[in-house]
């Protein structure tokens, strides 16, 4: 009902701090658990491999939205007593270590079996040959790809929104909600998404240029 | 928990609408705000506790309740038969119209008028029920997330008329004067107090608490702050819907 | 004779091993001992199993049958047995296979720490000491992409020694290399033979095996066809398909 | 806590769940044609030697690969009509994932229509191809086949994206969720269900491009 | 003598052609006619702008000064000039470029329907016809991929030859193709030039030149230094160029 003010302003900023911060969540949960998915994936363990990969389908194969839905009604019936943070982390991080899983996975096996093997003669263990040897390697292979899905969970935060989560879209929703002006919130809300995304997605892009350039 | 429990722990946890200005909306410094916090303010310091709301959205607010992240729910729910199966109500503690607003240059007398036309509601809102009760067979029914949406899509002419609540008219009129105007009343609601099932001590908490700011004056001061109206009569019954646990 | 595997200097002795790739028999019945000090060389057209025997020491590969002791230790695919014999038997790969992202030096200390448990300055003493050994100290702060073939491969052999081991295998170490630097990767393995080390080589490079071999084993079709000392070897075959291969490749050199 | 689960209100609602499934499959159906068509088009401007025609493609896929997708629905369908344009929620679903679908398209073909070598460019011009034949009928092919793995699973994402149509009140499976929880007040269960539909349609999707693949792209490469 | 354009029988003439890459000069007022049934071998050192003068002929390159006239038809840089003189105009190049989505029969039929309105039934008809001509008939029906690179540029011609074109220009046909290939393409190639058809041809291969060309070009640095008959061209080369040049190609031989 007013016009959009230095508030109004400064409350969809609020809401730009939820964004970033829900991302950066998903962003380290999901690497993290995103690490040992990878791990898991390309394991000699057949079973392990299976039930990865259909950890991964299941994840990649339903929306974002309702694994929020299923996840924020889901831990509540489990009788954990968990605010909606709780829940959009856990619902964030399964999400996008299943993404980040697959990424790794792709770029562990992009590693020259050479390498693996250099480090099972020099009789290197598991740990020490993923983690001095292989993931080194893998996660520089993997940064283009790696920075795009960060794009993308950025953007699916605004789904966080649905289940009542006051973050960048939920600010501008509330905003037009008493300002009655969607479309100038919605459009300074897109904004200030391009402004976040946009850098992060060159960036990926330029990666992704210069290592083809040195693999040729 | 129960009542003497939250006294212990000294909080109270309350749902409540985060974006439906001006009932229950977080306002633009961050704070919870509106009739229903303010009533919800009131009520905790009956209990002598502090209160923390829960911002919930339309469709979470029996779930918040039932899987017990909220207390008690001040939530601008309109008290429905259906509703009644899943939470306990009390009394009711505000009043609310429910009806149908179109362009002033259409002809709308009677719901068989609109047959054929796009209407926009809130989604899972008291407005959908009711607009579906009464003309859902004959005219399309568009389910928007929130009343912003609602409104949006009656100024952007995605919808010919929405199914709105005494406040719309002057939201509708903020956006575009004098274009919009109430046809017809769909029905009156009346809004509760939410608890479980079953637990007697909320209930009865409930009741007297709003006995005792309908006698202080509490109840109109607040009621004339926020929605520029004096206190509406309250039914003392409505069938199939129980105040008290029995 | 040679086979005798429980001989008091034996270091490694395979018995009856026998290798399939599915339905593909890649090792048939191979058994070979090697003593303490002894230098082989292994030869044998392409495809004829050498790569897949001596991976099969160092346990890069599963047996079906046989027995694999390294040692004392035998190959009994738990891990314990694995990490000794690992430990005990170095490997230099046709592709050097060196970490691209770690320097040279982190190249060479990176097992000692984290197999052997040494700390770093003794580590980093170890390694300065086998990458003088190969001489190549002056390279130690490089990545290895900074580094031509014959330097990596250099570095590669460093690093296996920096384990200490009993036994060192390398599997065609110079034929990725160019001409240039054949040579200075052959002096380096004379070297080491010179000082003593157990070594079982790949290799097509003929004058490599009359200089230091004890023994040349010739492998055809997943079997041992002919062993003998390199002058023996050489001047007399004894089988047709040694004859024939020898006749080959002694016409490129 | 006491919870029973009562996944019987959800299956009386088997008929609404059917035809929210159905309007989600249509939805994506539409919207890849539509994301593919201006994938399609959108390189052959990409690609132009004219500036005037490459930077609006090129500013369309930056603005929509960096802007979330509710935002996108929300201005073509609120926004659009203030202009004059009355998009109805279906169309306007269909047509937002094909723009956002197709953005993504743009950027995954020309990687592929790049992978084309100028000696196979060159040999049309030389049969006496024109330029439009050229890009259709000797570009375009194997350059499809080449990124077919990559659009597949934008393909599929876009299928998952459908479910934020309900925000406009386009009738798909989301939307025919929303409704049974707030009749039934089984959220967990509705959602759960659903999820598990979902489920269901995007490995259908995948494996109809699996078949697409195998019957279109099966010359054989070297 | 030999740049009178005015010529009854002439096919192709060139007039002074100057072609800028940026600002490297790639071809130096070049000029040159050609009669029906005249058969050109082209050759020069590498970088010498063969290639460039061939691909202008087919208006795959623009030049910036002279005229290029083809059957009549002045290259004036209009879409309906470029048709025309393509449709005149049929080439192979060293690379093939066979569309690998295609089959060889298709490969064949795509410009004729495409271009010249041809019902598929009749344009199968004559792609047979040429695939019979090039002896590969058999494999009408498979991918480039799945054949062998002399085949692959055999199908190239053949698609070439399927818009009937007054002239074939071949930009080193034979280059990429092992040795045992060389043959097979230069045979179909000599066939060609056997039945009249007007040819110019970029190659090394002298065999070739000396068997059926009229004319010899030596170009080098963007000019033609010397054209002669071929028994003239290689007896007695005028200039120090084409000797130097000739030297080092039939040292090869
Ligand atoms: N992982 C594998 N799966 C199936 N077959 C294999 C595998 N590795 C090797 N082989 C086969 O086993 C046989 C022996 O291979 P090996 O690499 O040991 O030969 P080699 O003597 O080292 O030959 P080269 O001189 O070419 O290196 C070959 O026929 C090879 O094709
Ligand atoms: N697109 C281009 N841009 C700039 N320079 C070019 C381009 N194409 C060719 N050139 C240059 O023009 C000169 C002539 O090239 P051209 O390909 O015609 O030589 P050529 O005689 O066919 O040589 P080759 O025997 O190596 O095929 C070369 O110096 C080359 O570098
Ligand atoms: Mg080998
Ligand atoms: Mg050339």
């Amino acid at each position: 009902m007013g016009p959009i003010g230095e508030n109004e302003f400064l409350f969809i900023l609020q809401g730009l701090k939820w964004t970033v911060l829900l991302a950066i969540i998903g962003f380290v949960g999901g690497g993290l658990f995103g690490i040992l998915i990878a791990l898991a994936r390309t394991s000699r363990n057949r079973t392990v491999r299976v039930a990865t990969s259909g950890y991964i389908a299941l994840f990649q194969g339903t929306p974002l939205l309702m694994q929020l839905f299923v996840v924020y009604y889901g831990v509540a019936l489990l009788g954990i007593d968990v605010n909606a943070w709780i829940a959009v982390a856990i619902a964030f991080t399964l999400h996008a270590s299943a993404f980040l899983g697959e990424i790794w996975r792709g770029s562990i096996e992009a590693v020259p079996k050479g390498q693996n093997e250099a480090a099972n003669a020099l009789g290197l263990h598991y740990v020490s040959r993923m983690k001095d040897v292989i993931l080194p390697q893998a996660l520089k292979i993997s940064m283009p790809a790696t920075i795009g899905f960060l794009v993308q969970l950025i953007k699916g935060t605004s789904l966080a929104a649905i289940v009542g989560f006051i973050e960048l879209t939920r600010a501008g929703q509330i905003i037009s909600n008493q300002t009655y002006r969607p479309l100038l919130v919605f459009g300074i809300v897109g904004l200030i998404y391009f402004i976040i995304c946009w850098p992060l997605s060159h960036l990926g892009s330029g990666l992704e240029k210069r290592m083809a350039k040195a693999v040729r | 928990a129960t009542v003497e429990e939250i006294k212990a722990k000294g909080t109270l946890v309350v749902g409540i609408q985060g974006d439906n200005a001006p009932w229950g909306f977080v306002n633009t410094s961050g704070k919870q705000d509106g009739f229903d916090a303010d009533i919800a303010t009131l009520f905790a310091k009956e209990l002598g506790v502090k209160v923390e709301f829960q911002p919930l959205a339309v469709a979470n607010r029996i779930p918040a309740l039932t899987t017990g992240k909220v207390d008690i729910l001040f939530a601008t729910m309109a008290m429905t038969e259906e509703r009644a199966k899943s939470i306990q109500y009390s009394k009711p503690y505000a009043a609310n119209t429910i009806s149908l607003y179109a362009a002033k240059a259409d002809a709308v007398k009677a719901p068989a008028d609109v047959a054929g036309w796009e209407i926009g509601v809130p989604k899972s809102s008291s407005q959908d029920k009711a607009v579906t009760d009464a003309v859902g067979s004959t005219a399309t029914i568009r389910r928007f997330d929130d009343d912003a949406a609602t409104i949006q899509a009656l100024i952007s002419g995605q919808v010919r008329a929405v199914g709105g609540n005494q406040f719309y008219g002057q939201r509708l009129d903020a956006a575009s004067a004098g274009t919009y105007e109430s046809k017809i009343d769909f029905l009156k609601t009346y809004n509760g107090v939410g608890t479980r099932l079953g637990e007697k001590d909320w209930n009865e908490a409930a009741n007297s608490f709003i006995d005792k700011i309908k006698a202080s004056g509490e109840l109109a001061t607040i009621t004339k702050k926020w929605m520029g109206i004096d206190l509406p009569t309250f039914p003392e019954s409505i069938p199939n819907i129980p105040f008290t646990v029995k | 004779m040679l086979n005798s595997s429980n001989d008091q200097s034996t270091l490694i002795s395979l018995e009856k091993l026998q290798k399939w790739y599915g339905s593909f028999h890649a090792l048939k019945n191979i058994s070979l001992s090697v003593r303490k000090g002894e230098k082989i060389v292994l030869c044998g057209p392409s495809g004829s199993g050498k790569s897949t025997l001596i991976r099969c020491i160092n346990a890069l590969e599963t047996i079906q049958d046989g027995k694999i002791v390294v040692e004392g230790q035998l190959l009994d695919g738990s891990t314990k047995a694995v990490d000794t014999i690992r430990r005990e038997v170095g490997m230099v790969f046709q592709s050097f296979n060196l970490f691209p992202h770690m320097t040279v030096l982190q190249n060479c200390t990176l097992a000692p720490m984290r197999v052997r448990g040494t700390g770093r300055a003794d580590a980093e003493r170890l390694a300065r000491k086998y990458l003088e050994r190969v001489r190549i100290l002056d390279q130690a702060e490089k990545y290895p992409a900074q580094l031509s073939g014959g330097q990596q491969q250099r570095v590669a052999i460093a690093r296996a020694l920096c384990m200490e081991p009993k036994v060192m295998l390398f599997d065609e170490p110079t034929s990725a290399l160019d001409p240039e630097m054949v040579k200075e990767v052959l002096d380096t393995m004379i070297g080491l033979a010179r000082d003593g080390m157990t070594m079982i080589c790949v290799t097509h490079e003929m004058g490599f095996a009359r200089q230091v071999a004890d023994r040349v084993i010739f492998m055809a079709s997943g079997e041992i066809i002919e062993e003998a000392k390199p002058e023996i070897f050489f001047k007399s075959p004894q089988h047709e398909r040694t004859k024939a291969f020898l006749g080959e490749i002694l016409a490129h050199h | 806590m006491g919870y029973t689960f009562d996944f019987g209100a959800v299956f009386d609602r088997a008929p609404e769940l059917l035809w929210g499934s159905l309007g989600t499959i249509g939805l994506a159906l539409a919207g890849m044609l539509l994301a593919l068509l201006i994938g399609i088009l959108g390189v052959a401007a990409r690609t132009s030697k004219i500036p005037l025609v490459r930077a609006p493609v090129i500013g369309f896929v930056e603005v929509v690969r960096n802007t979330p997708f509710l935002v996108q629905i929300f201005f073509i369908y609120f926004a659009l009509p203030l202009m004059g344009i009355r998009l109805n929620p279906t169309v306007t679903a269909i047509i937002a994932l094909g723009i956002n679908g197709g953005a993504y398209a743009i950027e995954i073909i020309r990687g592929g229509v790049e992978s084309v070598s100028k000696g196979q460019i060159e040999a049309g011009f030389a049969l006496g191809l024109h330029k439009g034949d050229v890009f259709r009928l000797i570009v375009l092919e194997p350059a499809l086949r080449a990124i077919y793995p990559s659009l597949t699973s934008q393909f599929v994402m876009l299928t998952l994206t459908t479910s934020v149509c309900t925000s406009i009140a386009a009738y798909e499976l989301t939307s025919a969720a929303q409704r049974i929880e707030s009749d039934t007040f089984r959220s967990f269960e509705v959602y759960f269900t659903v999820t598990a539909i979902y489920l269901v349609i995007s490995t259908l999707m995948m494996g109809m491009f699996a078949l697409i693949s195998r019957h279109h792209f099966n010359y054989p490469t070297r």
